[in-house]
């Protein structure tokens, strides 16, 4: 066993909501003796430990402020790991009629709708994909109406509630999506396009910067989740209980490959 | 709205809503602690048990079991008060209630029981008694009115789940601080906590101040 | 029906055993019925059960005629004044207290603000009205506790010991003011009292009630003098009480013998009778040995001091003669006659005073 | 380890750190609350005003400002406390140690102050004084233990902040909850929820037993 | 240093004003010293301050000549017995009351027990042993209040009203009881009551207290028979007083015109002097009009009779002779003279017997 076997792992409720985690801990944990303490939080909350020195190591999905991390040396390591994706979904009703359109036409009819929108606003992954999205549409929600433009400010399946019950879009993770699917009225709107990858990081935190942390079993992590073998594990996750799969490995591709 | 007017939107709304709990728990759990207290009938022990566990009902289940009466699928959802401050009155009531029960219970117990006996005697009526023994037990009353409030000023669970933490509509402090917190802005949260508790203080203060006036020293 | 509060066939159980078993007990409107009794009685039970207060296992109270119950028993209470043994104030100022029952009843303001003025003044309490009942000596709580009630000028008084913590000339002011108040408006008053110079003094009758049972009712001289059973006779204070039997008995003379004396008294008892010798300390008469003056009194008993206890401007003389015998006399015949510990005397009383009880 | 095996190991879990904090809180708030119901001393009103407050503190800030301090960047970080058991019980004795002393203080203020002058005549030291006198007021100190194991084993923002409600260490039945809640399990979260209610429901019970065997009717 | 016992300039603050002002009050060893005075005079405060239990504003308590302090009030306090005027029992068994204050001195187990059987038993409450103190009545509250104290076998007893619910006849022996019981063992005793006649038969010495002050300390007979001041003549009962101015004063004799009338009294005061002339009811004979017996009374006034008050075996009568005369005699008398309401007598009093308090 490691002579320090203690681990943090911060990473976002996502992927412990989804069940990856469950699957893949107590393998890393056989294989090599760590004990992992996977702590689900915001993404925010998971890259602030990273910055702050409380956690050894990181599961996050959002690449800008992922690299906004490492540029100031916070990070030592950053590797990919895998990919899911984004939809929007809706009623079935579809009022402002985006069904299979293209993210970003779908975004400016939903405007042009005045159709209830819910956004998380939490500064998650997702909630900086949305915006991005927003923002490659030209569109600004901060002028948009309150009534219209819905923050929830809470994690993703709560919001897919939120939504479900004001009758509204959503951009949501798939995997979510499918998670909650049973409790849900909302339909997959949109899907499929390029923009609309969910891209998750594995970052060790830098031990130049806060030599307490355990550096040995964070890089162990980072091997352990871009190896191949727990790279098939992650491929076959969710085919059992979804009939697809949640995640799609990218081990062996670089950002420039998802269009990063 | 900037910031500043946000923010106060958000205490105002919060003092709104707890208050309004605090209030109706008064109203429903200070007559029925007081039956538990003076009553006499079958069950009543069972039935204290039942309050006494209702001081540690889990906020989280109480909303999400609110959440599920009010949502569109639930059995009260025509009413459509899910995400709105009204649900979470309901569910800060159910929290509160317990305790103002089991609290009012406790101090009229803890009061002589011949004192009811001589109101009675004095020809009070039994709503007259009730009156005189509140007032007799007004520092536990007060103290019980002091923890009902800190339960659901405090709490958060419910608050998210049947309100939402919707921005401008129902986002209360403790969800804001739980979505700060979220953010990793733990400053900001920190601070949104200590306004918090800044407002239960002046709050409870009041409440001391008129409590131990009437102090028995 | 004459009687305005009549209690029947009244049980209350509580703990092991009955606190209280009466069969019939009237309170006749206008009178003052004095209740006395050993501590544990069941006096106060008696007072709690007539005002309504306690649910009696078994058995009812009538007022006016009519039974009570839970549906008339506000009315009923209103009309009552009801002062506890213990002074249970509320937690607020002593006008406030005072002006409870009349709060209740729903007066006017002025009305309320008058009666507490009078009665607050009435029982020397008015420079503490505006007093919190905190740090109430114990006779200030108990007037206010008997303003409370006196206030509210019902038509019932109850009065569980009211006058136990008052000091005396309060208390005998308070008993003067009683008096004529009742007899000036016929409140009739049911009055538990320990103190037996209180039910002489005020009781138009008088009830013993020993261990839960009511033993005679009667007036006061009547129970004092002639008390029904030995238990009573004992309470009441017939303080020499001496088992002997009937040995002659002619025209309503009777010859006791008692503990190897011969003693006079006067009734129509058979001989062989077995009986209480009773009699009262106040009408023995001491004489000095050496005395050879003649007196009226038919007994006349030997016997040697053996304690001298004074009693305010009286002294009670223990005398043995065979048995211990009381004797009440004033302290300045005590000097006269010189009386001390171990000295002997003639104890006299007449075969009148004397009061046989069968057993 | 089957799933019946973890809820097992979940509920004693949940039972032992609330229990615990609870026990802890007792032993530092009776005495506090006993020092500010019965002490004379300066700045005893506003400390009162400041314990009632704290029944008001909600979980999450409690959870957060503890979990700053046992951070590894905190100024306790060295003890490596964060994410244990332990950090769980300190954060709900911050909870409930308000609760206990503002309740016990109330409950002690009640009683005729004339019987601690008379038990001081009997004999009695300043600490057989306070024996006697929780003594005597079991039954409102018996509601001040319910209230404060209730406000523990209901929590989640704190057990959830410092605890991390990881697998097998430190998730607790409120934590679980809020995960399946999280995951959409609501069926099972409510499952979850209601058998933590039955727990709390016995021992209540068990107490309420106690109390109300030396109620005063 | 002979006294157990010292207060010195005790100063006690409440509410508006002093409660409670005394320069000084020694309690002797032995001695049983009975505190009497008015409701609100400040008894119990005085009590409380001895018993070292209240911060009194100024003055000090020293007991064995060792001034009483927090650091030794712990060590002082386990040598009391207090019984306070309220019984304020523990919500535990009866049996665990009377234990309390031996449990507090960690007394071995067997010594606690046997103690509390010998003093339950003593005052009557052995069979209420294992009840709650709940629903004990008044009287029986009180007993366990009194057991309480007195199993700790003190070295000083501080009792407030320690009788005052009880029943007469328990009362009477409890009396006969402790007074055995401290002439037994020396016990030092203080005596707060209300009934002169308590404090007559227990008090080695009296002290009055009124409005906070004490007024007089001294034997009983010198208490009761020359009070110091009127308000003490007032409260101890010496029901006639009177002011007069002395008009004549020659070899001790004394004359005191008061209301027209000139009254013979005894002492020393010079012509000119007022004086409250002060006269106890039990000093004064009453005559028939027609009766033209001779006696040794100097002072015969006549007057008509305004009120019978019985008061156990003596009737209190008041003549009215241009004041209010106020006569004690006994039942028999007042039937072999057929007194009544409104009748002419002559009321007679020796010179020796009046007290003249100058004013
Ligand atoms: N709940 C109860 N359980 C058992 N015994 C009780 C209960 N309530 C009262 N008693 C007993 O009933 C008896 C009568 O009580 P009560 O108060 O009527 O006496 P009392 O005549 O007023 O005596 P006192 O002169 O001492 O006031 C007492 O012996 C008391 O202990
Ligand atoms: N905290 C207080 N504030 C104001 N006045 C007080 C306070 N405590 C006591 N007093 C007053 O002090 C006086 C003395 O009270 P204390 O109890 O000593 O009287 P007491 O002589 O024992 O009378 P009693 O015969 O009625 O028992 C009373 O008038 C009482 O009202
Ligand atoms: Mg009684
Ligand atoms: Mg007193």
């Amino acid at each position: 066993a490691p002579a320090e076997p203690a681990l943090i792992l911060a990473t976002t409720t996502s992927t412990q909501d989804s069940g990856l985690l469950d699957v893949l801990v107590p393998m890393f944990e056989q294989e090599t003796g760590y004990k992992v303490q996977t702590i689900a939080v915001g993404t925010g909350a998971a890259l602030k430990m990273g910055e702050e020195g409380n956690a050894d190591v990181l599961l996050v999905h959002a690449p800008s402020s992922e690299k906004a991390l490492m540029d100031a040396g916070f990070g030592k390591d950053r590797f990919l790991v895998m990919h899911n994706d984004f939809v929007i979904v809706g009623p079935a009703a579809d009022p402002a009629g985006i069904k299979g359109m293209a993210v970003l036409e779908a975004y400016k009819a939903i405007a042009a709708a005045g159709a209830p929108f819910v956004t998380r606003g939490d500064d998650s992954g997702t909630h900086k994909a949305e915006l991005a999205l927003w923002k490659k549409a030209e569109l600004d929600p901060t002028t948009f109406s309150p009534d219209f433009y819905i923050s929830t400010g809470q994690g993703m399946g709560a919001s897919l509630l939120i939504a479900n019950e004001k009758g509204a879009y959503i951009f949501t993770d798939r995997a979510t999506y499918l998670a909650n699917r049973d409790n849900l009225r909302l339909v997959i709107l949109v899907e499929g396009d390029k923009a609309l990858l969910n891209v998750y990081h594995v970052i060790t935190v830098n031990p130049e910067k806060w030599p307490k942390v355990n550096y040995d079993g964070a890089i162990a992590f980072a091997r352990f989740l871009t190896d191949p073998e727990t790279q098939k594990v992650i491929g076959q996750f969710g085919v059992d209980q979804f009939g697809q799969p949640l995640f799609t490995p990218d081990a062996d591709k670089t950002d420039a490959d998802l269009g990063l | 709205m900037t910031f500043d007017r946000e923010l106060l939107q958000i205490t105002l709304l919060s003092l709104q809503i707890s208050g309004l709990a605090t209030g109706i728990s008064l109203l429903i759990g200070m007559p029925l602690g007081t039956l538990l207290a003076l009553g006499k009938f079958p069950g009543r022990s069972i039935l204290l048990s039942l309050v006494n566990t209702g001081m540690g009902l889990p906020p989280v289940v109480v909303g999400l079991f609110v959440a599920m009466m009010l949502w569109r699928s639930g059995p009260l959802g025509g009413l459509n008060l899910i995400y709105t401050p009204a649900a979470i009155v309901i569910a800060q009531v159910v929290i509160a209630l317990p305790v103002v029960t089991g609290l009012t219970a406790a101090a009229l117990q803890s009061l002589n029981p011949r004192l009811r006996l001589q109101l009675l005697g004095l020809g009070a009526s039994q709503f007259q008694v009730v009156l005189a023994l509140w007032r007799e037990a007004r520092l536990p009353l007060l103290a019980a009115l002091m923890a009902g409030f800190g339960s659901v000023i405090s709490e958060v669970g419910a608050s998210m789940m049947v309100g939402g933490n919707i921005r401008y509509q129902t986002r209360v402090l403790t969800t804001a601080i739980v979505l700060e917190t979220g953010k990793g802005n733990f400053d900001l949260a920190i601070g949104l906590g200590l306004l918090l508790l800044t407002i239960t203080f002046l709050v409870n203060w009041a409440l001391t101040w008129i409590q131990q006036r009437g102090a028995r020293r | 029906m004459s009687a305005l509060l009549e209690v029947r066939d009244l049980v209350v159980r509580g703990g092991e055993g009955d606190i209280l078993r009466i069969n019939s007990l009237d309170v006749r409107p206008g009178e003052v019925l004095a209740v006395i009794g050993p501590n544990g009685a069941g006096k106060s039970t008696l007072l709690l059960a007539m005002a309504c207060l306690i649910q009696p296992a078994e058995g009812q109270i009538l007022f006016h005629g009519q039974r009570l119950e839970k549906r008339n028993s506000l009315a009923y209470r209103r009309r009552l004044g009801l002062v506890l043994q213990e002074p249970l104030l509320q937690d607020i100022s002593v006008a406030d207290n005072v002006a409870a029952g009349l709060r209740f009843r729903g007066l006017p303001r002025a009305e309320v603000e008058s009666r507490v003025q009078v009665w607050t003044e009435r029982l020397g309490i008015a420079h503490l009205r505006k007093r919190s009942v905190r740090g109430l000596s114990g006779g200030e709580a108990q007037r206010v506790s008997l303003a409370r009630a006196f206030a509210l000028d019902p038509e019932l008084l109850l009065l569980d010991e009211p006058f136990s913590a008052l000091d005396a000339p309060t208390r005998s002011r308070l008993l003067d003011d009683l008096q004529s108040l009742l007899s000036e408006t016929g409140l009739t008053t049911v009055f538990i009292t320990h103190d037996l110079n209180e039910a002489l003094l005020l009781g138009d009758r008088v009830a013993v009630l020993l261990e839960g049972q009511l033993r005679q009712v009667g007036p006061p001289e009547q129970v004092f003098a002639m008390p029904a059973d030995a238990d009573v006779a004992a309470f009441v204070g017939v303080e020499t009480v001496i088992p002997g039997v009937v040995s002659e008995s002619r025209d309503g003379q009777i010859i006791v013998e008692a503990k190897g004396l011969h003693l006079e008294a006067v009734g129509d008892l058979q001989p062989g009778r077995a009986v209480f010798f009773c009699l009262r300390p106040e009408d023995v008469t001491l004489w000095k040995r050496e005395t050879g003056q003649k007196s009226s009194a038919r007994n006349r008993l030997s016997g040697r001091i053996r304690r001298l206890i004074p009693q305010g401007p009286l002294v009670r003389v223990e005398v043995d003669c065979g048995f211990p015998l009381m004797a009440l006399i004033t302290h300045a015949s005590a000097q006269e006659l010189g009386l001390d510990k171990g000295q002997e005397v003639v104890a006299a009383f007449k075969a009148s005073a004397v009061h046989l009880i069968p057993r």
